[in-house]
């Protein structure tokens, strides 16, 4: 079979984990797999979700799209009897199935998480990136959790530009560390790369600190930095693999002429810290 | 030393060269003649290697010569000043002179000082005077050509190529430069040099080769010929020049500058000039001529004092509203303030009256049937060598381009002509014709007002003659009798601070 | 001049259509994909259109991504606050509009370089995108007459090709047949022999940088259309793209003058790589390498081409 | 000329420092925060210092953000791979430097415009950078040798502001005391003259656009070393910013020729404008907003001051 992966943001860590699985996985089955990045450009998507329709593939998956933004063409696929498969995005009609952590219920665990770390009281700052629908999500529950615990305050933010998340993000913590200094207790990103940005910034500024850093993901360099004792405690950890993996078995099932056991497939998530890692750390 | 024989150059459809043969001797000043587009500069790009010329031999002392880059050429000793001015504007004039030879270093570092000595002692040891610090984008033009001659002279060349090297230059400039060349070949240096003032050729040059369209048509010893023989030759019939204008005398008043200023230490100007009026104006190179008339045309803003054309005002600035009242103005400058190189004939020569070629009077819309008919129009009264008119306006010869950029302005409702050296590089029976073009308008009753550094064509052209020296007026009378030395004695006068002398 | 160096890059159009055809002539060569690349080059003609006015006054317009963001935001937002269709699309094309003036009145009035103004003009622009979306994609009251103008076919022709095309017949008109378009060109030229002549270059700047606005403005609306949503950088993607079709476009035709045909052209040439490359399956990095080296190989034809000649 | 003509772009990052001590002394204008702000322009310095090289020769280079990029995923594929920290590096830099060999022989050779042949050139890179890769993040491995050269101070000055001091250098000797640079130069200002006068056009283009990769790769590694990490799309984003250090450093001084001072002070602006305004916690869009206008600002001091002279 003819499987057509189509995705905005293929550079991304994320995204790119979820691909690479699907596409080992789809291979094994002896399905052919055509990868397209559109580089963040939803006409460009539109367009190769065209071109993919029209050469006939017999699945589109979509990666970290919302679905919203390209609806006719989602439509177009499904009339012209192609399913179509939503790897971390959302639900819209003419999608087959949409397999995704919930991306709220990991920005609340994140957020609990790392207000349990601090003591439920101080004083965090905020990495984000709105202009992600999922990543935005976090940020609404971040929010919530705010506004259920009064003790901690978010003191400074910074909206991340991408690419390059990482520098810019170790940029604004090192501004930040001149600024508040020792009044900053904890970290909250809304995913890995700004995190390990932070905590470059922390390392180098102010190696004594003893603030939380935490982000979203398990990026594996962040799971690398958490297993090496650093300030970076915890990445809520999307099952990357098992979405992909989940993928893979539903596409089989609706090619066999199945239903999909869902349109909406939740993938659980867990945090990665320290405890989960055996990591051996002192003080 | 040089010899060229059967030299066959083409371009696209046109042939530039078409056998062209040469031979020039070390030692002598050799003056290669002809009109406009009859192929000299052709010619001597195939002799600097920037093009191949596709049939003839070219032999430098016996051996066979035949650069691939301009690179080479110079490795061969020759030197060259391009009719076109080759200067980077960003850089010093002495910077300029290095400009693709090496520079001075120690360890690989580039030593200024040394080279802005060097390039001093060659301006002093010529005579020359030139501001050597400023990049050469804020020089004049005369200057910008100062600059490339003091270049060519840096070192000792076996053959020194000129190229219409006076053709901006004023009087004194241009005789200074005659006695360099004069001084180089007693020295043993061959020198091409070609020139359309005709007096300078016999004062300058030994022997002489006339092209006519690509091809050698004559050569032999100037002291052997006469001006109108060499005429004859690149004309391709007897053509005789026009004697001494008859002085018309100004009608009512046409422009009337008073008390103007083009810049707040500059001296004020009063000058006035009746319609059919043909006023030269002569100075030496920095004499304030263009700043003159930029600041009528309104290009620059002026500073102080009023204009006044043909009874009504002008405002002290704006372009357009010098054209409205009917002025016309054509640059010194052709190639960087005056044409738009890369585009079409067609295009450069409607520029300034676009608005007349609309397909309907109230629509901004070009019909593109009464722009061709328009432009043939204006072509076909100045006897412009041309292929079509959506080439490029760079492929004609300098003295062509130089046609069209008049030719363009003029139209029947010109009140005022502003002509900054309109003649520059351009040969004696084109010159007629832009000197009978100035006289049409004249005699419709516009005023001309025009700059020139050739004191022949002053004498010959003006009804009246106005001298500039370091921004003021030194001399303003009609032409009748007046003698070159009265001219030159104005141009180098030093003005009273306050300004007019007459 | 040799037929290689006049039509080169045309010539290389049609040589990447024919390999495309070759290697895939069940779905590349297929009327229907054809038709439909020509739907999908045309945001980016519309884009790259408008920055030919700009091009040919030899100057750059850097924020047309972030305008054709821009309208999409704006548009979708007044939707969403009730407004009608008429209204929206003027109001949207009128604030693309201004965007144009006041770039093209820095650059053109203090002299500075437009680069720059235009680059900080596109942040700011994108600022205010940002503010009024909130950073969301927004979608939603979208009426579907709207949404119409930017889908379906008219006649089996896709409705946002005509509307290239009108673009299309539009710059062409204006660089070639107006007064406007021929004083552009000639300050693009040779600004201080234009500004001798009397031209206004000032006036004729901002114009042409006002028109470029419009133009992306246009598009921000198709593409909201299109998408039947509107996300704050949409149109960011469009930037580079829509120079390097005007850039291929230059080398096309005119001897380096920008120019509307050519400009349609680069940006067929743009559309029909990435979707031959789509359709071939071709792995994601070779799509890249590909890309680049079939747009170097369009202009190499016609330079190589040239230099013979 | 007036001074405020002369040293405008200057005047305008001393008025934009006096804004934010005063807006914030306690915080921005503290020197550890003043040193830091050298830090966090650094690696962009480098590679605007780079395209210096491009800009006096009067072209672009559009590969220099997937230059850096590149830099880094090799240089962390090699160590993977078990190289050492000198053979790396000079592989690496080898590597950036033919990337700008190529572009520059393509450019000089066939005079094809630079715009569109380095960005598809720099679309090709990218594809490479993928390949290699994988499209993942690539860390471990990384001896402590090489990170030390990214991060750290040396007599109390960060290891990056030393580069960046270094390339500054180098820049500046180059561009102004080297015959390679006079001629580079003389090429940007007029290439034909310098072409008639005998300068080798085609071999000094291609050592800017070489020396232009070679200064992208350096913040490539540089990058790299200091996050301990590379992305395969982390340093595209150098690309805009770099050219608008570039361009405001062309306003700064000397009439227009890029210079490597300007180039260094247009770097500095941009950092001091995202440093200041991070530091007051004005929120994403205002700065965005901000940026902009502080850039015209900075712009037009100087062209207004040199229209009134
Ligand atoms: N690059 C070119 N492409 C096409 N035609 C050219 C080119 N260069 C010169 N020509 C043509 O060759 C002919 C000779 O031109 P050339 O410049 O040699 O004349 P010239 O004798 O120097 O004239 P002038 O006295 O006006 O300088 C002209 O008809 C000109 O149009
Ligand atoms: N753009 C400029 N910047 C600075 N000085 C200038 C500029 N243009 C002209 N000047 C100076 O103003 C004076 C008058 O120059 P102008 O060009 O009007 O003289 P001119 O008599 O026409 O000389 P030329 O024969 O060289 O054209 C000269 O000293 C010249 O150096
Ligand atoms: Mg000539
Ligand atoms: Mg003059």
């Amino acid at each position: 079979e003819d499987v057509a992966v189509l995705t905005p943001y293929l550079s991304s860590v994320a995204t790119n984990e979820m691909v690479e699985t699907f596409k080992t996985d789809a291979e094994n089955k002896g399905w052919t797999v055509n990868v397209v990045d559109t580089r963040g450009d939803f006409q460009q998507l539109a367009s190769r979700v065209e071109d993919v329709t029209n050469a006939g593939v017999d699945a589109i998956v979509l990666v970290s799209v919302d679905p919203n933004q390209i609806g006719d063409q989602i439509k177009a696929a499904s009339d012209g009897k192609i399913p179509v498969f939503i790897l971390d995005g959302a639900l819209a009609e003419g999608v087959t199935a949409n397999i995704t952590t919930d991306n709220f219920a990991l920005g609340t665990i994140l957020s609990d998480y790392l207000f349990e770390a601090i003591g439920n009281k101080g004083n965090i700052v905020k990495f984000f990136h709105s202009a992600h629908p999922g990543v935005r999500q976090r940020e609404l529950a971040l929010d919530e959790a705010l506004e259920k615990n009064g003790d901690v305050t978010v003191i400074a933010e910074h909206y991340v530009q991408v690419p390059g998340p990482i520098d810019n993000a170790r940029q604004a913590m090192e501004t930040f560390l001149r600024q508040h200094g020792d009044k900053i207790d904890g970290v909250w990103a809304a995913w890995d790369e700004p995190a390990i940005g932070a905590l470059l910034a922390v390392q180098s500024d102010m190696p004594t600190s003893k603030m939380a850093i935490a982000g979203i993901d398990g990026n594996p360099q962040a799971i690398d930095l958490i297993g090496q004792c650093t300030n970076l405690v915890a990445t809520v950890r999307q099952d990357f693999p098992a979405i992909a993996r989940t993928a893979v078995a539903e596409i089989e099932k609706v090619m066999a002429g199945e239903a999909p056991s869902n349109p909406e497939i939740f993938v659980d998530a867990m945090v990665v810290d320290r405890k989960s890692l055996d990591a051996t750390c002192d003080g | 030393m040089l010899a060229l024989d059967g030299l066959v150059k083409r371009f696209g459809g046109v042939t530039a060269l078409d056998g062209v043969a040469m031979r020039v001797a070390p030692g002598r000043v050799h003056a290669l003649l002809g009109e406009n587009g009859a192929g000299k500069s052709t010619l001597l790009k195939c002799l600097s290697g920037t093009h191949r010329p596709d049939a003839g031999t070219m032999r430098l002392a016996g051996a066979a010569y035949a650069p691939a880059s301009p690179r080479a050429a110079e490795d061969a000793g020759l030197r060259f000043v391009h009719q076109e001015l080759n200067l980077v504007p960003e850089f010093t004039a002495y910077e300029n002179a290095y400009v693709g030879r090496a520079y001075e270093k120690r360890f690989g570092l580039v030593r200024w000082r040394i080279m802005r000595k060097r390039f001093a002692a060659v301006r002093d040891r010529y005579g020359l005077d030139l501001d050597i610090d400023r990049p050469v984008g804020r020089l004049s033009v005369a200057k910008c050509q100062i600059v490339e001659i003091l270049r060519a002279l840096m070192d000792k060349a076996k053959i020194l190529v000129l190229d219409e090297p006076t053709a901006s230059l004023s009087e004194a400039e241009a005789e200074t430069l005659r006695a360099i060349v004069r001084r180089l070949a007693d020295q043993g240096t061959a020198v091409i040099f070609v020139s359309h003032r005709l007096d300078e050729v016999f004062a300058v040059a030994d022997d002489f080769t006339v092209l006519r369209n690509g091809k050698t048509v004559n050569h032999g010893r100037l002291a052997e010929t006469s001006r109108e023989a060499i005429i004859a030759e690149m004309a391709g019939q007897a053509f005789k020049q026009r004697a001494r204008a008859a002085s018309a005398t100004g009608g009512a008043t046409m422009l009337e500058l008073s008390g103007l200023r083009v810049a707040p230490a500059r001296p004020s100007i009063d000058l006035t000039i009746g319609g059919g009026e043909i006023v030269g104006l002569y100075g030496i190179v920095g004499s304030g001529r263009s700043s003159l008339l930029k600041s009528i045309w309104g290009a620059n803003p002026l500073c102080r004092g009023s204009l006044v054309l043909d009874r009504s005002a002008l405002p002290r600035t704006g372009i357009r509203s010098r054209i409205a009242a009917g002025v016309a103005y054509v640059s010194e400058d052709r190639r960087n303030t005056g044409l738009i190189m890369h585009q079409s004939i067609l295009d450069n020569a409607a520029l300034p009256r676009l608005g007349r070629y609309r397909a309907h009077r109230g629509l901004p819309v070009l019909s593109h049937r009464r722009l061709r008919a328009g432009v043939d129009a204006i072509l076909s009264g100045l006897a412009v060598r041309f292929g079509r008119l959506d080439d490029r306006i760079s492929t004609l010869s300098g003295g062509n381009q130089q046609k069209i950029m008049i030719g363009r302005w003029l139209d029947d409702d010109i009140r005022l002509l502003l002509l900054d050296e309109p003649t520059r590089g351009v040969d004696i029976r084109s010159k007629a014709d832009i000197h009978a073009l100035c006289r049409a308008r004249a005699a419709g009753g516009a005023a001309v007002l025009f700059a020139t550094s050739d004191i022949e064509e002053l004498l010959m052209l003006a009804s009246r003659i106005v001298v500039m020296a370091q921004g003021a007026v030194t001399l303003d009378i009609a032409n009748s009798g007046v003698s070159r030395e009265t001219v030159l004695k104005a141009a180098f006068h030093a003005p009273a601070r306050s300004g007019m002398a007459s | 001049m040799a037929f290689s160096a006049r039509y080169g890059t045309l010539i290389g159009l049609v040589a990447i259509i024919a390999l495309f055809s070759a290697l895939s002539p069940a779905s590349f060569a297929q009327a229907s994909n054809l038709i439909n690349i020509t739907q999908q080059m045309s945001l980016l003609a519309i884009v790259a259109l408008g920055a030919t006015f700009v091009m040919a006054l030899s100057e750059f317009d850097l924020s047309v991504g972030a305008v054709v963001s821009m309208a999409g935001i704006v548009s979708v937002s007044l939707f969403g606050a009730g407004w009608g269709v008429p209204v929206t699309i003027a109001a949207t094309l009128a604030a693309g509009f201004c965007v144009g003036l006041i770039s093209g009145y820095l650059i053109a009035t203090f002299r500075m370089p437009s680069f720059i103004v235009t680059l900080a003009i596109g942040t700011v622009i994108g600022g205010i995108t940002f503010w009024i979306s909130d950073g969301a994609t927004l979608f939603g009251n979208i009426p579907v007459a709207f949404r119409d103008l930017g889908r379906g076919t008219l006649a089996g022709v896709p409705v946002l090709t005509l509307w290239a095309l009108a673009a299309t017949v539009l710059a062409l008109f204006v660089l070639d047949w107006t007064e406007l378009g021929r004083r552009v060109l000639a300050i693009g030229g040779n600004r201080e022999a234009a500004r001798l002549s009397g031209v206004r270059v000032t006036y004729n700047s901002v114009w042409a940088f006002a028109l470029c606005s419009l133009f992306a403005a246009i598009a921000g609306l198709l593409l909201t259309a299109r998408l039947g949503s509107a996300h704050p950088t949409g149109g960011n993607g469009f930037l580079l793209q829509a120079y390097a079709a005007v850039f291929l476009g230059m080398t096309a035709f005119r001897d380096g003058q920008a120019n509307a045909l050519g400009t349609l052209l680069g940006a067929a040439i743009i559309a029909v790589v990435a979707n031959g490359l789509t359709i071939l399956g071709v792995p994601n990095y070779l799509q890249d390498i590909f890309t680049g080296l079939i747009i170097i190989g369009a202009v190499l034809v016609r330079n190589i081409g040239h230099r013979a000649s």
